[in-house]
């Protein structure tokens, strides 16, 4: 950051945008919601810029050659050009996807149709010796995919272990990224422990062994500025409705060399060169990638989400977030019976604040905090094996987003503090 | 406020003293069951007496109910007052208290539970009313179920 | 149909309510979009309940226990119910996919991942010396997966031809779906020709050696009464985009012992029951298929796109479209020039009329038939082999919806006289 | 009408009387391209001549460009214009017509056609308003690249 200091964010413009956040739940209470880390609210800009595409130029793309297929085209393209600036991408190398889960079950379900495909895919190709690296805090969307794999493949699943403050072990990276592995797989940062992973230190292991990065950037790219440029992963993933968004598309993100050479996910209308009854070729990535009528409207939606981030800044959005996290922390994590699960400090720390509170089960909490307006998420927010390496079953999650004020943090700590009262464990 | 018509006191007393808990032998059958949205577990063994000179089978008495669990109020104490209704009873009795029970829980809080029949469970009825917390409810019910009829096929082989 | 005639369908009320069918194009002329075979356009009704999703219930479905989440899967669950209904089904035997094209994905990678997992899943299992069966006018989106399959297990495919007037020749089915076909897949209503296939008999025959049958339904549910009870197939596929829903959507029907007993497709969260490091297990139907954050919006848009078609009625939707295409196969079809290529009669037939116009390419065609402001589609249509078959390299194709009027389809003929004059090929 | 600012007389023309037309040999390079949306197929060689003393490298002169084709009236008239354009110069400066005709077809209507370049194919400049015409515009142009190119790698290697 410069000397000037960031001009803040303005919550109360932002939230007028977002015409949910002016609605009441529960007998009248304010909506004080902390669930976007789940999924994020959508200002009007995207509801507007969807609707704008259905009334007006709604046609399927890229099979037209009618005026509206044209606009409705043009629009689609318009959009994937928009989100690959967005994360300094150029847009070939923008394949759309419904969500983050099936963005990361392409590159996998591409690798297992490589290894009964032509020689010429090798570098896709894994099998029995051959080794795939995840992490102990993965999102079940980076991890069930990469087992599958290795059951469809007999590739052999190893894995990062999370230390118990909440961040990666990489101690034995060295070993455990070795000449055998061909993927390793990791979250930027976690949905849970709010941790941002070390993406460089992973990459320069990964590169030296010749690995394929895949990271899952579903809680960075909503949250800080992200440069694929600066990265050097080989694939990265996030959803849409994670980011203002709408619901029904995500994006993975390649290097267009590799989307060039990956062979195909889902096949059918619109991906094909030629085809023939026994036989098909592909049309060149992204097309390549994105079989059938896609969802134009949401890409649209998606495009005017980038748009309305970047007018605020994501520099912004994330020093905002910054300052929530740090005095969530303190409020939170000084309550009494109450322990922070993950960095208690915000260095190379996220907006996800999870946390455990005695002698209340997190679903009792949950009730609670929404009998009181507060919409946190409580479970293993589907990542059960760190859950379960943590000894704890489940957490209860706060996540903010640039429409969250301090007063939302106040809030949500009040309401920990009234379901004390309300259970009883503390006076 | 709507909390208290859920967390009842009869919740919150089974939750805090709960009836029954601990996993006993002998039993004729065991289950274990998971809320996959949060993690939430429950072991239980169901210890069967044949009705005179019969077999284990509907007309057979649930001599014990069992178990070890982990989760929130709503899971601990519905598998509590489960025990209390249902060691001493017929197994057919238990099915229809079952069935009275999973329909109280799916009444989205219309249900008029009958007391005659669910007694404590009663309790349950605002529970209805979050349908995030059905699951829970329900959890040690459904292991219940499972147990028996493993206790049951034992005896078909 | 009962004695009384069906009350005719009154299309200027209808049109009312799409806000696009009141733009123009080309220089003020009024839009005459016969182009709704490859996507249809929404009435207001979807669009505002998608809205009113995102303004008021907005949350992630089936993952939170706060008020949003609960009226979110209040939401999403009570439309699967309307759109089990409308194809007179149980909603446990819905599962939400992005599109039709992944509906047929998913079934095809299923048997894929069934081949290596438990010999429990044998029903599901293909390989060498087992036979899939497709047909010659099949959309690229009920095909290329299928062979995709085969070339993943080594399968063999096969296919009933099409005659020259653009039906299914069944003469061999006898041979054709034998004792070593697993699966049986063909289009209920062709989107080229407008043949509505014989069900029926092709599943009887399927149902004899013990195959699966597999129905894209994407052509017929849009326009028909389509019972699923009645078809007794095993699979079946549409598009919401289609039947006035939004883009992002598409379903996949099957019996639930089907769905009960297969494996998923596409993994990661909330299709899961319990998740290890190493091993994971499935959600019963429909969740284990739709993993990730799913397009609530888009299922509560769809199920409005299904009552507003149900308020209609689908035997008047039928019924319109049935007229009209009549009318257009008349029109059309006495121009001087002008073949039309699929059914002249309208037995067994939908509203998709293609034709090719002597000496003028179909691209020229369309092109003067846009500058008219007649939006109608030009070339393969997705079914590249059954234009091969045909001789033909590419057809220009009208199809129609409840919104189409007659002065459409006099639009439509007017336009294409126009283009014989303006390329000298007619007086 | 907008019509006539694509269907230019000149295109129409070429469209009716192709020029060029028919597979000739010999040839150093064939390219077969479709487009994928339509079907439309072109197969077309290109013959070179090396520059005195060269090899084929890019001073060489295009002695013949031979197609067969099948397509609109976009494809076909491009592909015709092309052989006129591109016969008799080197590959050089084709190559640099291709650019000038590719940057004109993507111009959105705006371009300014250098006449000296183009010379008949400045007509096509009403095609790049109709996006979804573009890829027919170049159909034989990218045939025509494609063939170049294999025409220098044989030598080459
Ligand atoms: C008969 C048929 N099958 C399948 C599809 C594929 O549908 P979608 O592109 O929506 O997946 C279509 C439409 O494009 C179709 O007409
Ligand atoms: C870290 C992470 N990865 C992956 C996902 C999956 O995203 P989606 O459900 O949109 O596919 C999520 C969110 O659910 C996430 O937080």
């Amino acid at each position: 950051m410069s000397m000037r200091e960031l001009e803040r964010l303005d919550v109360e413009a932002v939230r007028k945008d977002f015409a949910i956040l002016s609605r009441t739940v529960r007998d009248g209470r304010r909506l004080v919601y902390l669930d976007s880390g789940a999924t994020s609210q959508k200002p009007r800009q995207v509801l507007d810029a969807e609707r704008e595409f259905y009334e007006r130029h709604n046609a399927a793309v890229h099979r037209g050659a009618h005026q509206l297929a044209e606009e409705a085209t043009d629009a689609y393209e318009a959009a994937r050009e928009t989100i690959a600036n967005f994360i300094g991408a150029s847009s070939g190398e923008v394949v759309f996807t419904k969500n983050a889960t099936e963005a990361v079950n392409l590159v996998a379900y591409a690798m297992s149709n490589a290894a009964t495909a032509e020689p010429a895919l090798s570098r896709f190709q894994v099998g029995p010796g051959d080794e795939i690296v995840v992490t102990e805090m993965e999102h079940h969307a980076n991890l069930v995919p990469w087992q599958q794999l290795c059951q469809r493949t007999g590739a052999t699943l190893r894995w990062f272990p999370v230390t118990e403050d909440g961040r990666l072990d990489l101690t034995d990276i060295g070993e455990l990224v070795n000449e055998r592995t061909r993927v390793v797989a990791f979250a930027h940062q976690s949905n849970v422990l709010g941790t941002v992973n070390p993406v460089q230190t992973i990459t320069a292991r990964a590169r030296e062994v010749g690995a394929l990065v895949v990271l899952d950037a579903c809680q960075s790219v909503p949250h800080m500025p992200v440069d694929v440029g600066e990265l050097d992963v080989d694939f990265l993933a996030f959803s849409g409705h994670k980011m203002l968004g709408p619901n029904g598309i995500g994006v993975l993100w390649s290097r267009r060399e590799l989307l060039e050479a990956m062979p195909p996910f889902i096949t059918g209308g619109s991906m094909i060169g030629v085809v023939h009854m026994d036989r098909s070729t592909w049309a060149e990535p992204p097309q390549r990638f994105e079989a059938g009528v896609p969802m134009a409207p949401q890409a649209v939606g998606l495009a005017a989400a980038c748009d309305y981030l970047t007018s605020i800044g994501m520099d912004r959005v994330a020093d905002h977030e910054h300052r929530l996290t740090e005095y969530a922390l303190d409020k939170v994590g000084s309550i009494e019976g109450v322990r922070i699960v993950g960095p208690t400090e915000t260095v190379d720390r996220g907006g996800a604040v999870s946390f455990v509170v005695d002698d209340i089960h997190p679903h009792d909490l949950g009730q609670v905090l929404d009998d009181r307006g507060v919409e946190v998420r409580v479970g293993h927010h589907c990542a059960w094996p760190m859950h379960r390496k943590l000894g704890i079953v489940a957490t209860t999650r706060a996540s903010f987003y640039l429409y969250n004020s301090f007063e939302d943090v106040d809030a949500l700590a009040e309401a920990i503090r009234d379901a004390q009262k309300f259970f009883g464990t503390r006076p | 406020m709507q909390l208290d018509a859920m967390y009842q006191e009869i919740i919150l007393d089974h939750y805090r003293n709960p009836h029954n808990k601990g996993l006993r032998d002998p039993h004729d059958g065991e289950a274990h069951h998971i809320n996959p949205t949060c993690g939430d577990e429950v072991t239980l063994r169901v210890s069967l007496t044949p009705a005179p000179g019969g077999e284990l089978d509907e007309k057979a008495t649930v001599a014990d109910v069992s178990y070890d669990s982990m989760g929130c109020s709503i899971s601990q104490a519905s598998t509590s007052v489960l025990t209390d209704l249902l060691i001493g009873r017929t197994v057919a009795d238990g099915m229809q208290t079952l069935d009275a029970f999973t329909e109280l829980m799916q009444s989205k809080g219309q249900g008029e539970p009958d007391e005659d029949v669910l007694e404590d469970a009663v309790a349950f009825a605002g529970v209805s009313q979050y349908p995030a917390r059905i699951k829970c409810a329900l959890l040690g019910w459904m292991a219940w179920k499972d147990a028996v009829s493993k206790s049951l096929d034992k005896e078909g082989v």
